[in-house]
């Protein structure tokens, strides 16, 4: 049995590692920044310009309403998902080989759903008027329309958002106190004083930090079932064929947890090389990673063919039409692509010399990942294309480089925000790490029967 | 498990309060005032002294008298220069007072006096005068001064007309959501249309 | 309150739209504005002048001839609206898309706001003084002969006027030109009814077989004719009106046709002539000379040379036969041939045999007012014209109501030969083609500015005489009404006669009420008849019927076999009149631009049409730009292919690819005007319009064509969308 | 508004039509369109331009789907397989078909899209934010999005066309969605004027705009509400009941059929437009 981390690692080569990647890390660090704030540029630069001309600028039309921008908010939605089932259900569950990997996973689920919220804004025709959509006592007296899934996403990825970022934080506070005490002067050690909120670690502390960390996971779990839920639901509501699907939830749930999970892949691998965690993140968590993707790859298949099948077999001619004309239609290249890459190339990750090449599992994260956001494309565009009404049909929209370029951005923006927090925060936990340290090896040398009971 | 428990407790605890707090709150701008800006106009119209009680100086004229159309048009509309002149070349006594001077220059130039509106609605609301005045004076028999004070506050105290509520959304429906007679006699009561393409268009 | 006479015209003048804003910012965050905007308020006012509440005005439409009144809502001083005035017969409160875009043409950014004199390749403005006095004095300086007059359909009292105007010259020519008019079907329809414009009733009749006449879109009078369309569709008794169309390439009308039928162009007399052999066959009493004349028209023969099947001509024959009073129409189709003639008289014999003259075919009313009767125009009147330039007959020319540079085809070197005239006048409304070749041009006061009289060519009942008055202030102080002009010009001829006049509001009104007795008016005051015929809009004129006393000899009729082929030009060019383009007069408005033409549904541009198998034997898919190419010349546009067309045709439609005119008409399509062929017509010698055989290849390029009309094109997909039901399982009688 | 009143008035926040509990009592605006005598002539989708400030895009935002024409007429061919389109085209006005359970209505996440109590489906520009929700749920494609702000940086409207503007509609601005509103500035005015006198709105006595421009007559509006209002028995005598989302009428095997129907009626959206088939001789 291959060990998930090295177990003879000194606690104080913990802290000096972990802290290291506050300090230096490789300079690819720095070009990586450089790249993500050029694309965060030309985003900034497509808003602006669609901001003052109009939605028009985006190519969308009025058969064709959505496209890109809503496409690219649930792709981004969904990679928030792992996050929490890495630090939360997997707390819960008691595995501990999350405890290295965890803490970059809920920064990702913060920044992703960050990264999202800004589609939203990004695609209403009036984001001036963004404010109607929340519920206040106004000078109107108006209200939202509470029966709208818009609203329900609104409630549902604001509440996820602040507890994310409040299950992140909180995680972060025995860290944070490691990290005050262990820089001497700067900025920084202002922030870390005043984030670690007094931080002994006491018995009293460890007390209500356990149970507070535990009570959020708790409360975590069922809000990021819920939100991707209703996010599918936006689109279970409504009648347009090949939206109108009872399984949306499900599907959409494990498309969030298998994006996410590639990308988790993905940025472990980049971070393991950026900042020299080799130690921490290491191949056999890797692993486990890999396996675990494999095994929601085929849950998300499973529930696709589901879908298909459904349609098929059912009686709704529309919605049939609708999907062979996915299939066959101008769409047909990338829903085919989709198909590869979300359910035949993950089959690689069963073999188990794959499951630790980094290179090639780089590579086919990222691939994953493009088939997950074709997944969301091909929800959004062909049921415009081809709805309800023949008439209005446009088989010829083609998102503009406005609609590319912020999706190209978006990217740029969420890697910001990631490599910021990277640089200013500890990425890996490491409290938990050194749990893992100390119980090993005292398991090893005193109870060698028993084994993870603390 | 009792500390898990105090901090649902206090959550809890939080939410009900807050919320609590926000079904009693008094709502903003329903009946409040809301003083406009001073609106400059070409010339001082006094208000006070054709509309104001006579107790004090004014003529008591009837606000329908000038402003016609309110009784029949969604506008209640300025009086067209004829209509002041109309009494004004009557009215020797004040004939060479500047404004009255002002306004014969128009009049002899058949120009149109450039008011400026004092009480504008954005473009995308249609507030009805003739529905208000129909119901209020007509159906139930306000005095008009009254009824027009609903919205324009004591024009007959006023010179040049200023606006006195905050006209907002919020401020119309917060009326419109009150009960009303129906007319003068009747004991039966209804609320003002409660549908955004009433006053929206 | 002051007493004041408040007419009309003080009424404009008060109610100027200076003071009258409009908002554009439509729905941003305004809040409560105080004190930015100014109120609308007037000096005086009427009593029926309410802020906020519209005030209609009746007048008649200017945008094509057909005369509908049309009703004006105005608010604040500003016309926001036409629509239909319920009290013209001929329209009764409808009114087509054309008519409704007349409110652009008024409110249109590209008129001419001043009298511009050329100077170089620029125009200069200059005053009305000095443009009148330049006219008086050009006119003076030549001899009359070489004066010569260029119009549209005039009428009413500035026929009247324009007419006096050439008297007093002591000569000067007058030209009427249509660019498409049904001047074919006129003569023929002389000869065989003895009036050139039959009333036609269509609710009357159980069947409706026409040749070609789009009366639904583009044909004399069309919202008319839909109206009594409707009625024939959905009499009172529940039976329902059959509606056959012969043609090559469909119309609207074909489009609402119960059948419709591709014939091979310019058969459409062999077409007529073989129902009349087939009616007679069955049992149709006709007389021997007919019998004779149509002996040889054989079913077989005909469905050979038409290319319409056997079985479609007897059931055509059968149903004609069977429910009578029928009505037999021949149109552009027919008549747009060398043999035009021939074909509308063969379609006119065919109406006579089944009894339909008098019938469904009836006589007009006389019109009390010759002088005022609409001078109908045709093509051949501007080949008169453009011959005497060419010859340099012409010295000064005039040029009103018509585009001849925009509408002449190539051949008729129009161009070149004005160049010929020292002296060219055009009375404009844009730069149009023609304005931008002249001399001097004077801005026209809109329809919606300007006072007329109009009587319409074809009139609904009775007689009647249409009244256009201004229904707004002017927009520009430079502009005039076509009347004022030809007023001032008057005064200079003859100022004893008409310096009585202030302006021609006032030549109008003291016309108008010194024959009130004969407009209906006897017992009324000047005023109040002047105010009633101003209020209702249409002075309503008792005419007599005229005597239909044509008479039609079988044994002269001769059609010719069909076309023989054309290596070369395999193909029939038909030039389309679209309902909302015709000639292109309103091509600067942008309603009709942006408005899809029915059939394909395409906008902004000109297209061609064709055939599906026409395309597959040429490799041409839709969107291809390609090039129809006459021995006249050649113009490319996109490819649409089109079930509706007959194989051996391509179809361009008119009225795009304008050079000049204004910001919404200028380079959108191109003009097939100018491809046109010089083929007459035998008998009348009007331009063949349908004549031009074209050759059409690719010319390289492919669009993807702007069109309503999606990619699923018009099929429903097996949705239920638009349904239809044979008309034998329904009941329409029990309909409300 | 107090949360308090929106507690009382939850139930009342949305309810569904069509309903038991809440019929229509003064009007309920219903249209039928006869597809018999609608000739495509495209006069009523002109006259909705005139009236409703619908700015022209001009041909290059045409292409690109950005057209606006609250009335548009499809056109649509049955020649399948033949030569030619031999029995003409089928000519289909489509507009807002005002649902009596809309789609649009209900995933409008700020409630700018309602019905009236009047059943018509209303757009409130000002409190559109462009979601555009309601036009990916609307079945029939008849919402137009302003993909640009056509008054002012595209200048849809250059001096003076601006004059022709109807005051008593709204110019929309960028990012709002608009549809066709069965003309309700017209409505509104015709329900004030007879509110005035005391009645209600007789049948006739207002039309919409496209309706008024129709040459044969072919658009049917008015109150169905009415016992005496055309439209109302047209919907009468075609059995085409507003509630119900498969007529008992079109199971039955009679010889002698009925036109009227409703379009995509199965998917419950019970629309307020009734159009009548169109018909073709049999015997040519």
């Amino acid at each position: 049995m291959e060990k998930d981390i090295r177990e003879d690692i000194a606690w104080a080569q913990i802290n000096k590692d972990v802290l290291k990647s506050l300090e230096s890390p490789r300079r690819i660090y720095w070009v990586i920044l450089l790249i993500a704030i050029a694309m965060v540029g030309v985003a900034v630069g497509c808003e602006i310009y669609q901001y003052q001309t109009g939605m028009g600028v985006a190519n969308k039309n009025n058969s064709h309403v959505w496209s890109l921008y809503i496409a690219t908010f649930i792709f981004w939605i969904g990679m928030s998902h792992s996050g929490t089932l890495l630090s939360a259900i997997l707390h819960l569950m008691h595995a501990d080989w999350r405890k290295p990997i965890y803490r970059f996973a809920e920064a990702m689920t913060t920044f992703s759903l960050m990264t999202a919220g800004l589609f939203v804004m990004v695609h209403l025709g009036r984001l001036w008027q963004v404010y109607y959509v929340m519920p206040y006592p106004n000078e109107r007296w108006a209200w939202p329309n509470f029966q709208s899934p818009l609203v329900w996403d609104m409630f549902a990825i604001a509440t996820y958002l602040s507890s994310s970022v409040l299950f992140l934080y909180v995680g972060m506070i025995p860290d944070l106190a490691i990290c005050r005490d262990n820089i001497h002067a700067g900025w920084r050690k202002k922030l870390y004083t005043i984030m670690s909120l007094g931080w002994e670690g006491t018995d009293r502390q460890w007390r209500n930090f356990r149970m507070t960390y535990l009570t959020i996971a708790c409360f975590l779990i069922p809000l990021a079932v819920s939100v991707h839920s209703i996010v599918a639901s936006d689109f279970a509501m409504s009648n347009m064929p090949g939206w109108h699907v009872t399984s949306f939830p499900p599907y959409f749930v494990a498309g969030a947890l298998y994006s996410g999970c590639a990308a988790i892949i993905t940025l472990f691998i980049i971070l393991r090389y950026v900042f020299r965690f080799e130690e921490y993140m290491t191949l056999p968590i890797m692993r486990k990673l890999v396996r675990l993707t494999f095994a929601i790859a085929m849950v998300w298949t499973y529930l696709n063919l589901i879908e298909f099948a459904s349609v098929w077999y059912g009686h709704d001619q529309t919605a049939k039409d609708q999907l062979i004309f996915k299939a066959t239609g101008p769409y047909a290249p990338y829903f085919w692509a989709m198909i590869f890459f979300g359910s035949i190339l993950p089959l690689m990750l069963a073999f188990k010399r794959f499951q630790t090449h980094l290179p090639i599992l780089f590579v086919v994260s990222i691939l994953l990942n493009v088939g997950m956001w074709l997944e969301r494309w091909m929800i959004i565009s062909p049921s415009f294309a081809h709805g309800h009404y023949p008439w209005a049909w446009d088989h010829d929209q083609w998102p503009s480089l406005i609609q590319w370029g912020m999706v190209f951005g978006s990217f740029g923006w969420f890697t910001l925000l990631f490599m910021v927090f990277c640089k200013v925060f500890p990425s890996v936990s490491m409290y938990e790490v050194k749990e893992m340290v100390y119980h090993r090896s005292l398991a090893q040398k005193h109870k060698p029967a028993v084994k993870g009971d603390y | 498990m009792y500390s898990f428990l105090r901090l649902s407790v206090l959550l809890v605890g939080l939410v009900v309060s807050a919320g609590s707090y926000a079904v009693k709150a008094a709502q903003p701008l329903t009946t409040a005032d809301d003083l406009g800006p001073n609106v400059e106009q070409p010339f001082e119209f006094p208000h006070d002294r054709h509309a104001g009680d006579a107790a004090d100086g004014g003529m008591e004229i009837n606000c329908m008298y000038c402003h016609t159309y309110a009784r029949r048009s969604i506008v209640a509309g300025i009086p067209p220069v004829q209509k002041c002149v109309g009494c004004h070349q009557n009215i020797e006594s004040v004939r060479e007072a500047p404004r009255i001077k002002k306004l014969f220059e128009y009049w002899d130039a058949k120009k149109a006096i450039p008011w400026k509106k004092v009480h504008d609605l954005p473009d995308f609301v249609r507030f009805n005068h003739e529905r208000h005045i129909q119901r209020f004076v007509f159906a139930q028999g306000k005095p008009v001064q009254e009824a027009c004070g609903y919205c324009h506050g004591d024009v007959k105290k006023m010179t040049v007309a200023r606006r006195q509520k905050p006209l907002s959304m919020g401020w119309c429906r917060s009326c419109h959501m009150k009960d009303h007679r129906i007319d003068a006699t009747s004991t039966k009561t209804s609320q003002g249309p409660n549908d955004c393409w009433q006053c929206h268009k | 309150m002051i007493e004041n006479g408040f007419n009309r015209r003080n009424f404009l003048k008060v109610l100027g739209w200076g003071g009258a804003t409009v908002a554009l910012s439509g729905c941003g965050n305004t809040s409560v504005e105080d004190g930015r905007e100014f109120v609308t308020s007037y000096a005086e006012t009427a009593d029926y002048i309410i802020p906020s509440i519209g005030t209609y005005f009746n007048s008649t439409c200017a945008q094509c001839d057909a005369g509908c009144g049309i009703m004006g809502r105005v608010r604040e001083g500003r016309v926001l609206k036409l629509e239909g005035n319920p009290e013209s017969p001929i329209n009764n409160g409808k009114m087509c898309g054309l008519g409704q875009a007349g409110v652009q043409a008024h409110y249109n950014p590209d008129r001419i706001r001043e009298p511009l004199l050329r100077n170089g390749d620029r125009g200069e403005a200059i005053t009305w003084e000095k443009a009148l006095e330049l006219i008086n004095e050009k006119v003076g300086s030549v001899n009359p002969e070489n004066v010569a007059f260029l119009t549209g359909v005039v009428s009413g009292h500035v026929k009247a006027l324009l007419n006096n105007y050439l008297d007093a010259l002591g000569s000067g020519h007058h030209y009427v030109y249509e660019a498409v008019a049904p001047s074919v079907v006129r003569a023929s329809n002389k000869k065989a009814y003895g009036v050139e414009m039959p009333r036609l009733s269509m609710d009357k009749a159980k069947v409706i077989v026409s040749f070609g006449a789009d009366f639904l879109g583009a044909w004399v009078s069309p919202v008319h004719f839909s109206q009594q369309y409707a009625r024939f569709r959905k009499p009172d008794n529940g039976e329902r009106g059959v509606l056959v169309q012969v043609e090559s390439k469909m119309t609207l009308t074909g489009a609402n046709a119960d059948r419709w039928l591709a014939i091979r162009p310019g058969t459409e007399g062999i077409l007529a002539l073989g129902l009349i052999n087939s009616l007679a066959a069955a049992g149709l009493p006709v007389s021997e000379d007919v019998a004779a004349a149509v002996g040889e028209y054989t079913s077989d023969r005909v469905s050979k040379d038409t290319g319409v099947s056997a079985e479609h001509i007897a059931k055509l024959a059968a149903l004609l036969k069977e429910r009578s009073p029928s009505l037999v129409i021949a149109g552009s189709a027919a008549e747009g041939y060398a043999h035009g003639s021939q074909n509308a008289a063969a379609i006119a014999l065919l109406n006579q045999v089944l009894g339909n003259v008098g019938q469904t075919v009836e006589a007009p009313s006389s019109v009390p007012f010759p002088q005022m009767a609409p001078s109908t125009g045709n093509s051949f009147a501007l080949q008169s014209l453009s011959d005497d330039m060419a010859q340099d007959k012409v010295k000064v020319l005039f040029s009103y109501g018509a585009n001849p540079v925009f509408t002449a085809p190539a051949f008729f070197k129009l161009k070149e030969n004005l160049k010929k005239v020292p002296f060219k006048v055009v009375f404009a409304h844009y730069m149009d083609e023609t304005a931008v070749e002249a001399d001097l041009v004077l801005p026209l006061n809109s329809a919606m500015e300007d006072w007329a009289t109009l009587m319409p060519e074809y009139i609904a009942e009775g007689a009647q005489l249409n009244i256009r008055q201004p229904l707004m202030e002017k927009m520009y102080p430079g502009t005039l009404g076509v009347g004022d002009i030809l007023l001032a010009m008057l005064k200079q001829r003859r100022p004893d006669e008409y310096n009585d006049y202030e302006d021609f509001y006032s030549y109008l009104r003291s016309a108008m009420v010194s024959n009130k007795d004969a407009l209906g008016g006897a017992d009324k005051d000047d005023d109040t008849f002047w105010e009633t015929a101003l209020s209702h809009g249409v002075v309503k004129l008792v005419g007599e019927p005229v005597n239909m006393t044509g008479s039609m000899s079988a044994a002269a009729l001769v059609v010719p076999a069909p076309f023989a082929e054309d290596a070369t030009y395999p193909l029939h060019l038909i030039p389309a009149v679209s309902a909302s383009m015709r000639d292109g007069r309103n091509a600067n408005e942008p309603w009709l631009q942006e408005s899809p033409d029915p059939l394909t549904t395409i906008v902004w541009d000109s297209w061609v049409e064709m055939h599906p198998k026409t395309a597959a034997k040429l490799g041409i898919v839709e969107g291809d730009i390609v090039e129809v190419a006459s021995k006249s010349g050649a113009i490319k546009a996109q490819a649409y292919l089109f079930p509706g067309i007959h194989p051996d045709v391509v179809s361009v439609p008119l009225g795009y690819g304008h050079e000049a005119m204004g910001r919404y008409a200028k380079g959108v399509g191109s003009n097939a005007f100018s491809i046109l062929d010089p083929v007459f017509d035998n008998e009348t010698g009007e331009l063949a319009m349908h004549e031009t055989r074209v050759k059409v290849t690719k010319a390289g390029q492919r669009v993807i064509i702007v069109k309503d009309e999606g990619p699923a094109g018009g099929s429903q997909m097996g949705r239920r969308i638009a349904l239809r039901i044979p008309s034998n399982k329904v009941n329409l009688s029990e309909e409300v | 508004m107090s949360i308090t009143n929106l507690l009382e008035n939850w139930s009342d926040f949305r309810h569904q039509h069509p309903s038991e509990d809440r019929p229509h009592l003064e009007y309920k605006w219903a249209m039928s369109i006869d597809l018999d005598s609608c000739t495509g002539c495209n006069a009523c989708s002109v006259a909705c331009y005139a009236e409703n400030n619908l700015p022209v895009v001009g041909k290059e935002k045409f292409a690109h789907g950005h057209s606006h024409h609250w009335m548009r007429i499809e056109r649509y061919w049955d020649n399948d397989g033949r030569e030619f389109a031999d029995q003409g085209a089928q000519f289909l006005p489509m507009l807002c078909q005002h649902c009596e359970s809309a789609p649009c209505e209900t995933v409008c996440p700020v409630g700018a899209t309602n019905h009236t109590a009047d059943g018509l489906n209303s757009q409130v520009y000002n409190r559109c934010v462009g979601s555009r929700y309601c036009n990916a749920n609307c079945p029939y494609k008849v919402r137009y999005f302003n993909w640009y702000d056509y008054p002012t940086t595209d200048n849809v409207w250059p001096a003076p066309m601006e004059q022709q503007l109807n005051p008593d509609v709204t110019v929309r601005g960028k990012g709002v969605m608009e549809k066709c509103t069965f003309c309700v500035q017209r409505l509104t005015v015709a329900k004030s004027d007879a509110r005035t006198e005391g009645r209600l709105v007789l049948d006739g006595e207002v039309q919409t705009a496209c309706q008024q421009v129709c040459p044969t007559g072919a658009i049917t509006f008015g109150n169905l509400v009415d016992p005496l209002a055309k439209v109302g028995k047209q919907w009468m005598q075609q059995q085409v009941d507003l509630n119900k989302d498969k007529q008992a009428k079109d199971a039955a095997e009679d010889a002698v059929k009925l036109r009227g129907y409703r379009i995509l009626e199965e998917l419950r959206t019970y629309p307020s437009v009734m159009y009548l088939e169109q018909l073709r001789e049999s015997a040519i």
